[in-house]
């Protein structure tokens, strides 16, 4: 069977026969069988050749979270509807031109005007959260076009707080 | 317990980690505890494992745990008879400590003088110099124009330091090296103070540059007795936070320890210190040290003075609030190995240490001989956006500084959070470093060895992840996510910004 | 790690707690781990936890845990070049030292001359006696025929103690008190000792009325050092088997501990004794002590020794092993506060303390400061027919020993197994009893307080108790016993048993 | 809604309405409201008047147990299909003149024989689980009518070792 994910915004597919208490991953010629066994569904001891490595995956939504010894990884399962688009979460759209807060939180600071240019990595709005000031930076020479915000308010990752013009150098 | 002045019942006006520690020391003592919460904190570990709890407002800190108001109420409501303001919000306010005495409660902290004289940190300064105790050289004062801020820093020389007066873990403070950067960061620092602590007064004073942050914590009761419970070295700061903390320091001599605690005594007997506090030194290279500031409040680093200790200092704080003297004399007190903590941070180390909030889907916290945990979380709660960052402190004692070390290496590789970001691969990191293990540190550690620090995953284990990922996919939702709980469970992110706004 | 003779790789012929509790030791010093296995282990915690791990045969001990050869097969197998017994089964085993060392790999424990003089407790008596070590008066030796019991028993006067020569840890031991009892107890005593030591011989000696158990910790090098790491106070018995240990002993002066631990010197010195070993004494009303039995492994109470002073005896041991001398001198030791442990047992303490298997629906174990879980299952897991149904240790420090008693019974009331029976209560009891908390503690406690014990339960609780049952009945089946898992996971004990007669 | 529950070999209704995060339950006339949220499904905190309990409480096929401060107990579902034979879990069929063995282990020592009279408390059958010795013992005064097990033999709890008849005294 095979099972698709999105890993690193990047579709991934692993070709895998499921057993009751084995596992065997085809990847082209190759072929790697794992042993597993799991006690309460999230914390699973997956063997290869004698060698156990214990792993946390836990499903949340359409988010899959994998904890190994050397790391951390996060794999979406693909969408179901549409396969095409997929945005990064919490990102906004990819474009550079708009600016979003990186996390939720307060505006403490506009330091710039539209219509003014600015350079790249100048400071344009400071949002406050979790106690600590986030800037939020120019990606590189622009006039600034729009400001969706102001001193005080509190904003979510889905507003677009500045909205840039790329300038030609 | 035979408590000189009568306490039955203490109200904990904190949340996290150290509410938690705080109503422990009191189910230890046998006293009952109340803990209170925000709107946001509704379904936090703190309100869960409380014997009672008072919901004392929105998700703003100024509406909730810095509303001396409404704590002062929600300790009469539920008669309790004192008020531990933990670290951080209230916990070095003198106007609380002053009001809490003034409504009948007792505060289990120093009295309002100390806190006032010890908070303003040019007030402090002078204190100091009188008992003898070295400040900073160098040191200077402005008056909050930044005109004055120039003339000061060139008079002094760059780098320099702007930090806020009432000021504390690293909240409102900049370091200046080039003259053009000192009104962003006069103007950031003071935001930054305003909101943190409501004041906004920042001042400014030499940058050291390569110093070890060494801190004595200090115990004195009403009697007037005031001993050193040996230091803390918390050099490894990002952000100017501290996030790895140890004891003993790898660069005290038993002279200049010796000499450090003097100092410190002499510290809380000038300030007429009650309870516990703690003395912040700057070590130079050539072993010279300055008096930085005096925190009169519990540190979040205390453990690790607990453990070589093994003395309690969030009981002994509740002893000396209740009018007992010290429990021990000054040779009682004979550290024991090393211990080392390492804090557990929602935040992105790879990303400028941005915060991170939302729902930890899986919490797996590790248990083991000479392994102490402080967490104020658990599997599926939500990281409010609000609040400081901190989840849970890891701490272990060993032998020695190699065996403490190693011991905190299996326990950061056994801790597992997932759904949000944490610093536990950059702690790693940090341990494993070569300098580390030598001793080699000092405030600029991370900023000379960890600049764009991202995480190298070997790609051995993404065979194995991908696995995981499969078996994961294979089954239900996990019991946090799925059935009748989460539905009854915390409001998202988004609920709780829709009901501040309100 | 700089060992003498080189360990790489260690095999824990163990299961539970103890085999994790070697494995941890091994991991914090670098060194890989084996763990072996039954079939009714297949999903034990320590095989799930093990780096890699090889099954050895049948549920059966003599085919599994007890089998040399395949032990010694299993450490070829993997590339051991050690094996640590742990405690129980092989640990006491001349033989298995002896074949270990004959098959090239480091036994972790004393050589096979010093487990037979030990083990066999008629020669290691003339042993103590000859090095000065006082033993028990009018204990008297008997050849196994019930005649020469019947005639002994009567010289030194009833009542008597029928004890396994081989034995250890309650098995094979029989207090007698009407001559009538005399037989039942000779042979029940003898099944036991051969099913559980392999030996059946059992011998006779005076009983003492009200001894206290006080064992010392010693600790011995290739090159001749022994050093003692001071007392445990084991008397809290049921079944002969200790259930609650601590240390210090409240009823040893600082003469009587100088004494005894000038003895427990003695006796590892007169049997050339090389790594971890206990002495254990009978401590009368008087003050006078008997040597019992040197104990010639790890015991299950380690832990409170190594809580009040800082020494991993496990790492110890694995040193002593490959060469290494001690690492500390006996004026290095300094035990500092006091430490408890509770053993967490399956088993109905309302009812003759049968034990308990079956599945553990719920497990979840405390986590404090100053405490420390030594654990051997998990949620979700079975407890096998077939093994000690000893689950988990529970230890705590404290300053002193109130502090220490204090947060034990705040850790085991936030002790939660469900689905089997568990002695949790019971303990939590015992250490309630006003003569507890006095100290007047002896190996009689348990039968003069705390016969036909019952758990009372309030009838407040019942009503929260019900609304708990609403609630599970609503819903869904635990994570552990439904979906795919619990279909993967361990087979029923009746599964069990049938591929074991099969 | 009615719960029905076993307790302690007796029937047991709860009369209670369950809301989102709250529970009323109904005895009689009195009524009591509780306060619940359970981050996991299986530790509840419940509370009443501002005081919470911490309780533990997990369904396991048929069993309900819960864990409370004050100890635990135990609720099994009744029997769907046939509301009058609930026997006790584990204990045989509560007739004392048939012996079961109390856990599974093996018969160590057989000590009486068929038709042979024994006194109360006389041990019968030494059955050995967990490495410790369990006498199995005759309840009254009695005749051995049937002994079904021999030495070394592996017993369930199902297997009636011993059969006895009564002797009046």
């Amino acid at each position: 069977m095979d099972f698709e994910f999105v890993h690193n915004d990047e579709r991934l597919t692993v070709r895998a026969e499921v057993g009751k208490n084995s596992i065997r991953v085809v990847d082209g010629d190759s072929e790697i069988s794992y042993d597993f066994f799991s006690a309460d569904g999230s914390l699973f001891t997956i063997s290869a050749n004698g060698k156990a490595t214990r792993v946390v995956a836990v499903k949340d939504g359409e988010t899959i979270y994998v904890s190994t010894p050397g790391g951390d990884f996060q794999f979406r399962l693909p969408p179901s509807v549409d396969g095409d688009t997929f945005s990064e979460a919490g990102g906004g759209s990819g474009d550079k031109s708009k600016l979003v807060a990186p996390m939720p939180g307060k505006v403490v600071k506009v330091l710039v005007e539209e219509g003014q240019a600015v350079t790249e990595k100048e400071k344009l709005v400071i949002v406050e959260a979790m106690k600590m000031e986030n800037p939020l930076v120019a990606p590189y020479p622009a006039q600034v076009v729009k400001i969706n915000c102001e001193e005080g308010q509190l904003v979510d990752t889905e507003i677009i707080l500045v909205e840039l013009k790329e300038l030609e150098n | 317990m035979s408590l000189a002045k009568a306490i039955k019942k203490i109200l904990v006006a904190n949340r996290g980690e150290i509410a938690l520690r705080v109503m422990r020391a009191a189910r230890e003592m046998g006293l009952g505890s109340v803990a209170v919460y925000s709107e946001a904190d509704r379904f936090a570990r703190h309100v869960i494992e409380a014997e009672e709890s008072v919901l004392i407002g929105p998700p703003s800190p100024l509406e909730s745990y810095l509303s001396i108001e409404k704590i002062i109420d929600a300790a009469k409501q539920t008669g309790c008879d004192a008020i531990h303001p933990g670290y951080g919000f209230l916990a070095e306010n003198a106007e609380f400590s002053r009001v809490c005495t003034e409504a009948g409660l007792i505060f289990i902290g120093p009295g309002p003088e100390a806190i006032s004289l010890l908070g303003n940190k040019l007030i402090s300064r002078e204190t100091m110099e009188a008992a003898d105790v070295p400040v900073i050289t160098g040191k200077k004062i402005a008056s909050g124009k930044l005109d004055d801020f120039r003339s000061a820093a060139e008079e002094i020389g760059y780098p320099v330091l702007i930090k806020a007066a009432s000021g504390g873990g690293g909240k409102g403070m900049r370091v200046v090296t080039d003259p053009a950067e000192l009104k962003d960061a006069v103007e950031g620092a003071s935001r930054e103070a305003k909101s943190a602590f409501g004041d906004e007064t920042v001042y400014l004073e030499k940058y050291l540059t390569r110093p070890r942050h060494i801190e004595f914590q200090i115990m004195a009761d009403e009697a007037g007795n005031a001993v050193h419970l040996f230091e803390r070295e918390c050099s490894i700061q990002r952000r100017h936070q501290k996030i790895i903390e140890e004891t003993p320091s790898p660069a005290l001599t038993p002279e200049i320890r010796e000499q450090m605690g003097v100092a410190a005594v002499a510290a809380a007997k000038a300030a007429k210190y009650v309870s516990a506090g703690t003395v912040e030194f700057l070590l130079d290279e050539d072993g010279s040290f300055y008096f930085l500031e005096v925190n009169t409040r519990i540190q979040v680093e205390h453990p690790i003075t607990e453990m070589t200790t093994g003395i309690d200092l969030v009981k002994e704080q509740i002893r000396i609030a209740s009018g007992d003297p010290l429990s021990f004399a000054q040779e009682d007190i004979r550290p024991f190995g090393h211990a080392t903590e390492c804090r557990i941070y929602a935040e992105d180390p790879a990303n400028g240490f941005l915060p991170s909030s939302g729902k930890i889907v899986y919490l797996d916290e590790p248990s083991a001989a000479n392994l102490r945990i402080d967490s104020g979380v658990y599997s599926g709660c939500e990281v409010p956006v609000f609040y400081d960052p901190i989840l849970s402190k890891v701490i272990t004692w060993g032998k020695d500084r190699r065996e403490s070390t190693r011991r905190m290496l299996l326990a950061l590789a056994d801790y597992k959070a997932l759904g949000i970001k944490t610093n536990v691969r950059y702690l790693q990191a940090i341990l494993q470093h070569p300098e580390y293990a030598a001793g080699n540190i000092y405030t600029g550690f991370l900023d000379e060895h960890f600049p764009g620090w991202t995480d190298e995953r070997p790609t051995a284990e993404f065979d194995v992840a991908k696995v995981g990922a499969v078996l994961a996919s294979l089954h239900q939702e996990t019991a946090t996510s799925s059935g009748d709980e989460s539905r009854r469970g915390p409001a998202s992110i988004w609920n709780q910004l829709a009901s501040w706004e309100m």
